[in-house]
């Protein structure tokens, strides 16, 4: 980041990480809700049967995957943007 | 440390009402979506009668306990994937 | 609250109050949105029907008995939590 | 108050502001709501037309206006119950 | 606003100024998000067809109408109800 | 500005810092949107294989170079409308 000084850098990059870990936690949260929406149907048990938990783990992967994948196409998108300019106005 | 010129001083007392304050947020919102879920998964939209019956009931009770545990299994794989990977980054959510 | 002093303790129920407003206000939007899209479909007429009011009435009720039940499952997992200690990491 | 030396002195003027900044907010946020409600409610999805047509403004108007009044009546339900039971607590959400 | 000061008229300014940019941004995803999801099915090539352009454009504008609209019948109901004063507690 | 009295004063290197923030988060937000919309549109919900599939795949790298020119084509409108209008208000939100 040009223009900042040390201690600027230093409070930035604290802030930074309390925006990660809140961050994290909704990414966290998100997943959980989806996947438990997706897998979850039978109450006729408190349990997770084996299909739930099989579905539960096969879901947290495939979005692990998918974000991944995701992240690399926004990247790209960003840094084409970043060398063209932005639109003309 | 603010004597060392350093950021904001970030006086103790602050960060303890902080961290006391974020649990509160963490709690309050976990219950929310436990609700949302719940709610979703065991209660129909047509709103004949006012009162929870006893199926709606049991099948909260088990909603919840099912909750609890995804939400234990799917933090149970985070932990793994990013022991794995050295860093948690590059895990995302869905839709 | 242990560690907090007097002066903390009164910062922390300030806050806690600003919060619990907020979550109020909060819960209060969701259940108007969630009863409204649940109970409201005929748009011939501008004044809502009575079985459109009595389906909201039955509507706020029966989540208020809903959520007071989910609150006590959220207590005893929190409870049983916090006496286990957190899971092995 | 500040000079007993009780946590932080709040200026009155932080308040006042604070308290116009909430209003605000809570009117942006009932208008979002009722938008979202109301297409959802009278729009369909398929945008085959660039302008609303009569059916689609009209069903707007009275959307809107029976939002207020569930508004209204879910007010008054929260107040009697807050009423019968002493405090307001375990009332929730849910989806 | 009755009650402020000048210099306090200032500060409210420049907080309303940035809600407005964040209210902005949001209403922006909003919009977005709602015309991707309603307008965008075919993933069998990577541009927009004329059909998903065209459905893209019409939400837009449909949606503005729309909120013009739905703004003017909110601040109606304001106007009512400060008038009135709040309803019987 | 500080020295006339006026409001808080806003240190320079706050600002700088706000202005950083704004634009991680704004990325931020972006990112869980596009991951949200494309994994609705490419990922079927029931989990029958952990792996992303060779179909699934390149249906979300397409998704996301259509979710970009969709925020291009929107931003592109808002603007028009804008110059068209003089100001921007009255646009808003649905669902």
């Amino acid at each position: 980041m040009e223009g900042l000084s040390a201690s600027e850098n230093r409070e930035l990059e604290q802030r930074m990480q309390k925006r990660q870990i809140k961050e994290f936690l909704g990414l966290f949260s998100n997943l959980v809700d989806h996947c438990f929406m997706s897998c979850v149907d039978d109450f006729t048990s408190k349990s997770l049967s084996t299909r739930e938990t099989g579905c539960v783990s096969r879901c947290v992967q495939k979005h692990m995957a998918l974000s991944q994948r995701l992240s690399e196409r926004f990247q790209e998108h960003n840094a084409q943007m970043s060398q063209q300019g932005p639109p003309p106005r | 440390m603010s004597f060392m010129g350093f950021g904001r001083p970030q006086p103790s007392s602050a960060e303890k009402i902080a961290a006391v304050e974020a649990e509160m947020k963490l709690l309050t919102e976990m219950h929310n979506r436990l609700t949302k879920a719940c709610a979703k998964k065991c209660v129909p939209n047509d709103y004949r009668e006012a009162d929870l019956n006893k199926g709606e009931s049991v099948c909260l009770d088990r909603c919840a306990a099912k909750f609890f545990d995804v939400h234990m299994k799917v933090s149970e794989h985070l932990q793994q994937e990013s022991q794995q990977r050295g860093s948690g980054g590059g895990f995302g959510f869905g839709g």
